[in-house]
């Protein structure tokens, strides 16, 4: 992968966001900052607004009240330096090649450029002999890791991951959080959320614990994993029923 | 400039006459118009309409010559200026038709009133155009010489064409005003007959107008190639030639040629 | 433009001044066309989701003739309506030839159509992610149909509306079986025809406006009971 | 049913002789139809994709006006565009009453509603699928549209066809600014009619057996162009 | 739950089953026998056709040679006794309470019965707070629990889940786990998939291992973690990429 100047647009800033849908508050006085550097898994039971959370960073959503602010000088920018990738993800109609060349092109990259990345992220996802079948045809751990290297593919500042190895296999798995580990150190920003709390403690600088809309904590991962400060933490960890 | 179809004519020339729909329906402009072309370089582009959409095209400018059947509009037509010139071109007639077995004894009647008298007498069905056509015209002005104004079930307008009140009125068995010509050509009568004809009140004729160059500046001048050749010897001719089963179905009727007044 | 002044003029004293006349004809409008979607939509509706969700051999020409009648002349559909019910046609009998139910059958054999092959396509793409699912609950195939309609109702609303516009606006077939009478069987359409014949531009387009204002209204209806539907449920 | 048979026999004979004024007719309704769907098409599935993809006030309103205008009556759209292109009308000078150039303009104004109203709903189905993705992958609205309308293209192929179907089957609208004159602005529907009012039905329904068949014939070549598309893409 | 006599349609036999889709052989002489009992798990790496293999057992693919037997006498009697629940689950669009209602109409079961059930699994699932939501609104947890509860409904003889756990916090993973032993307590034979090597071993009483569209290893689970046969079984054991 090229490792070109990255947009600057962190620290991204939550201040106060509240979201309400169906009459239900989803997400509640919800306050973080996410810096450059670390890797921020968000960690909370069912429901807890995660996948919620991920929405309202990336623009998808709209809150109530409250602001999210990107560094960036504008939002076009903040825009084209993150990439989200869903936890049911959403494939287009076509190729998987095609997929990830339909994410390039919005970028406006040339031609050359856009197949060079694409073949490095299927190699890395070990979807190269798949690049050619339709997308929504490949099983559900296939689908997984193409989502992921479209993401992947545009380079992002940011890489937001919603449980991206819930339907991967203990090989792509390992070879996940590998590649991971080499974003990272080329200075990309990853959050992700995830229910393996094994994965958790692999991957996480810090953790933010979500607990039915509300931000519990935001502590360093160590510190989370032996001390967790919140009652509700400690049930979670411990895999009880909350 | 523009390609506008008066461009397309310099290949082919054409002019554009409304005509009443029987005069198209019944054939004889397909029997008469390609002797005019062969002859004059120039093709007719027959709009088939009533008398009263006709009328309606000709004020607006959007046909350059008329052959209809509506004395009274036509009248109007040349007091407004719309139309320069009129010419009588022939004429047919209206007969009644209506069921076989004849409900009303029309067949006996001594002329066209008394058999719609009848008819109304005795409240058989009767299918009215109700269109405002010239066929339309003569039926409600055949009813006021009985001074009677129709109304109730058996008298129904159905607002439609003379095809589609004869399809009607062949399925209903009804009585209705048809002219001469849409009826020896149409197809589907049914157990419909002519039941009274040849009173001087059922006579019905044509004009051909000719739409004002003053009034509308961009009609084509060459319509009045097309507006003389209809009165001349020879498409006078034409016409009496067009029979239908042994039938003629227009009168040549115009005037000896002579000077015409200005 | 004047024209079109004069038009707007002409439906709105037609509405304002509540001309009988008018009314009568807006109803029969209304009563025909809602009663031949009702029609359409009972037939249509489950047979187009039937093809859309099954596989069969001779699908695919089935799926064909089902796009092109969507391209049935309304002139041809009122003929053979015509021909079947005329006094010597098979159905003569029923005497229905010239009555409003002769132009409900015409439209619902013109709409029937178009609502199936439009349902078709929408509980096709349904499908795709519903009859694997559905299948491995256990629901029979007729239980999947109406499973399919039920969850697709909303597009499928579209796709009635489109039928009641064929219909409402639709002249062809209503006035060769209806035969335009006046107080019988004369509709909006016949009699937009008849002023237009007429040369009666303003009025004819006048009772066009009018006609398009009844169809906003009856699809301003339509939305706002799916509005109410959405609401209550789900 | 005599005259069924009767009008299938004609209908065979005027295909089997290949009567030159039938070819001729057939060529223009093609002509017209076609030229009408691909114009209604750039103007309508890229709206009607808009309106569904896009959340904005007076949206809901806008849908029932869409879907509201697929029931503008033949005769009314014909009527208006009569009036703007008549000699005394603001566009007369152009001189494209009575040519088939007018017969595509009404009848492209008259399914370019149905088209759109059919996409909005087609896009509406897709986006709340594909919607949040794309935007998260930065595609911007224009990107958007272009992309559900691709996605969509399946069903949206379906659509054009409906609105095929109301083109070629459609008189009211070109009756009215094409005149129906002989070798110029005759199409089959004209002529259907025309043989209609003569009396002559069975020559009336031979030809919308014509006209049937050419729309199976365009529908069959729609379907199969799909297969091959979907099988040379994806 | 109740628990009534269940139906007796086990064992499934699969004998030479081979699939191909798309022009490829996707399931390649598969052949294996389902007894009543254990709780069969399948393993494999992403792509290896343990997805597919649900499916022809479901009959919802027909193979393309070899059979699928159930031992019921007739297959409408194996229909109504197995469940399925999709990797990535559909639901309708209705509540949460009327998605299992819908399944159990489908069984004819009487209102007061279906009530009953409906409470019971949701109760179990921890959805019944959720029950009038829009079933498609809920969270990517929630909706995998309330397709397992809509399963786990109809009481079915043979429950297939095909990666229950996957998108499923710490807590409902043990809650899930507890719930299949329970269900399996009482005579529901479970067949399922799972990338937690985990959650296999805790869970399994034999394993299936499947790689490329080939069944490699029916074995015990015991032996299988401690001794697999196969080179291809060890790789994925170690998260290696295969
Ligand atoms: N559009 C919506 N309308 C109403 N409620 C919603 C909507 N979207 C989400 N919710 C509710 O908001 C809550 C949080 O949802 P979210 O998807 O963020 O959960 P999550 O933390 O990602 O959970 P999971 O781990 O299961 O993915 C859930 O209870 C869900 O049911
Ligand atoms: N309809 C189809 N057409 C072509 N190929 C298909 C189709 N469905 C599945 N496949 C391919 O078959 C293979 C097996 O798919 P399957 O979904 O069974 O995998 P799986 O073992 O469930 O994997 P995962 O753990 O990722 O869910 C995959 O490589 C997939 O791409
Ligand atoms: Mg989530
Ligand atoms: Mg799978």
């Amino acid at each position: 992968m090229p490792q070109p100047e990255r947009l600057r647009i962190l620290p991204l800033r939550l201040e106060g966001v509240v979201l309400e849908l169906g009459g239900a508050r989803l997400l509640d006085d919800l306050s973080f900052v996410l810096e450059r550097g670390p890797c921020s898994v968000i960690l909370g039971p069912n429901g807890a607004g995660k996948t919620l959370a991920l929405r309202v960073c990336n623009g998808l959503l709209k809150p109530d009240a409250g602001h999210v602010a990107w560094a960036g000088p504008d939002a076009a920018q903040a825009a084209r330096g993150r990439a989200l990738v869903f936890q049911r993800p959403m494939l287009l109609r076509r190729s998987a090649w095609a997929n990830i060349d339909y994410a390039l092109r919005l970028r406006r990259l040339p031609k050359p450029e856009r197949d060079q990345r694409i073949e490095t992220v299927l190699q890395e996802t070990r979807l190269l002999p798949l690049a050619s079948r339709p997308a929504r045809q490949l099983s559900g751990g296939e689908q997984q890791r193409l989502a992921l290297a479209r993401a992947w593919a545009t380079d992002p500042s940011v890489l937001f991951l919603d449980e991206p190895a819930a339907a991967l296999d203990p090989g792509a798995t390992r070879a996940l959080e590998e590649a991971i580990r080499a974003v990272r150190a080329s200075g990309t920003k990853i959050v992700m959320t995830t229910h393996d709390l094994g994965q958790a403690e692999r991957m996480a600088d810090e953790i933010l614990f979500m607990h039915r809309g509300h931000l519990l904590e935001q502590t360093r991962a160590a510190s989370f994993f032996t001390a967790p400060e919140t009652e509700e933490a400690r049930a979670f960890l411990k895999g009880e029923v909350l | 400039t523009i390609a506008t179809p008066g461009a397309v004519s310099a290949e082919h020339p054409y002019v554009v006459l409304a005509a009443g729909t029987t005069t198209r329906d019944s054939g004889l402009l397909a029997h008469l118009l390609p002797l005019f072309e062969a002859h004059h370089g120039l093709t007719v582009r027959v709009i088939g309409v009533g008398s009263g959409r006709a009328i309606e095209l000709a004020r607006r400018g959007d046909v350059d010559a008329l052959l209809v059947h509506d004395p009274a509009a036509e009248e109007a037509l040349l007091r407004d200026g719309v139309a320069s010139e009129r010419r009588a071109v022939m004429v047919n007639d209206f007969l009644l038709v209506g069921p076989a077995d004849d409900p009303a004894g029309a067949a006996r009647a001594a002329d066209a009133p008394d058999a719609l008298a009848r008819v109304a007498r005795v409240r058989e069905l009767f299918l009215s155009r109700g269109d405002d056509s010239g066929t339309h015209k003569r039926e409600l002005a055949l009813w006021q010489t009985i001074d009677t104004i129709p109304t109730g079930d058996w008298y129904r307008e159905t607002g439609s064409g003379m095809g589609a009140t004869l399809n009607t009125a062949a399925q209903l068995g009804a009585y209705t005003l048809v002219d001469r010509a849409t009826w020896l050509f149409f197809r589907n009568r049914g157990k419909l007959t002519a039941l009274h004809e040849g009173d001087a009140r059922l006579r019905n004729s044509y004009s051909v107008l000719l739409v004002s160059s003053t009034a509308h500046s961009h009609v084509r001048p060459q319509a009045r190639e097309l507006v003389d050749w209809l009165v001349s010897e020879e498409a006078q001719a034409a016409i009496r030639a067009y029979t239908i089963d042994g039938q003629v179905l227009f009168h040549p009727a115009a005037r000896p040629p002579a000077k015409e007044a200005p | 433009m004047n024209d079109l002044t004069l038009a707007f003029a002409t439906a709105l004293h037609l509405i304002l001044s509540f001309d009988p006349d008018l009314v009568e004809i807006v109803l029969l409008s209304l009563q025909v066309s809602g009663t031949a979607v009702v029609l359409a939509a009972l037939v249509g509706l489950p047979f187009g989701a039937a093809v859309g969700a099954l596989r069969f051999p001779g699908r695919r020409a089935l799926v064909v003739l089902l796009n092109a009648s969507m391209g049935l002349p309304p002139v041809v559909v009122g003929l053979l309506v015509y021909l079947v019910l005329s006094r010597s046609g098979p159905l003569g009998w029923l005497g229905l030839l010239f009555t409003p139910s002769a132009m409900v059958i015409a439209q619902t054999l013109l709409i029937a159509p178009i609502i199936a092959a439009l349902t078709r396509q929408a509980i096709e793409d349904l499908s795709e992610e519903y009859d694997e699912p559905l299948r491995s609950m256990g629901a029979n195939f007729p239980q999947r149909v109406a499973t399919l309609l039920f969850e697709g109702r909303l597009s499928l609303a579209t796709t009635l509306l489109a039928g009641f516009g064929r219909a409402i606006a639709e002249v062809g077939a209503v006035i060769i079986v209806g035969g335009n009478i006046a107080h019988v069987t004369r509709v909006m359409t016949t009699a937009i025809a008849l002023e237009t014949s007429r040369g009666d531009l303003p009025l004819a387009l006048g009772l066009g406006l009018v006609l398009v204002g009844i169809a906003i209204v009856v699809n301003g209806c339509a939305q706002w009971i799916q509005e109410v539907a959405r609401r209550a449920a789900t």
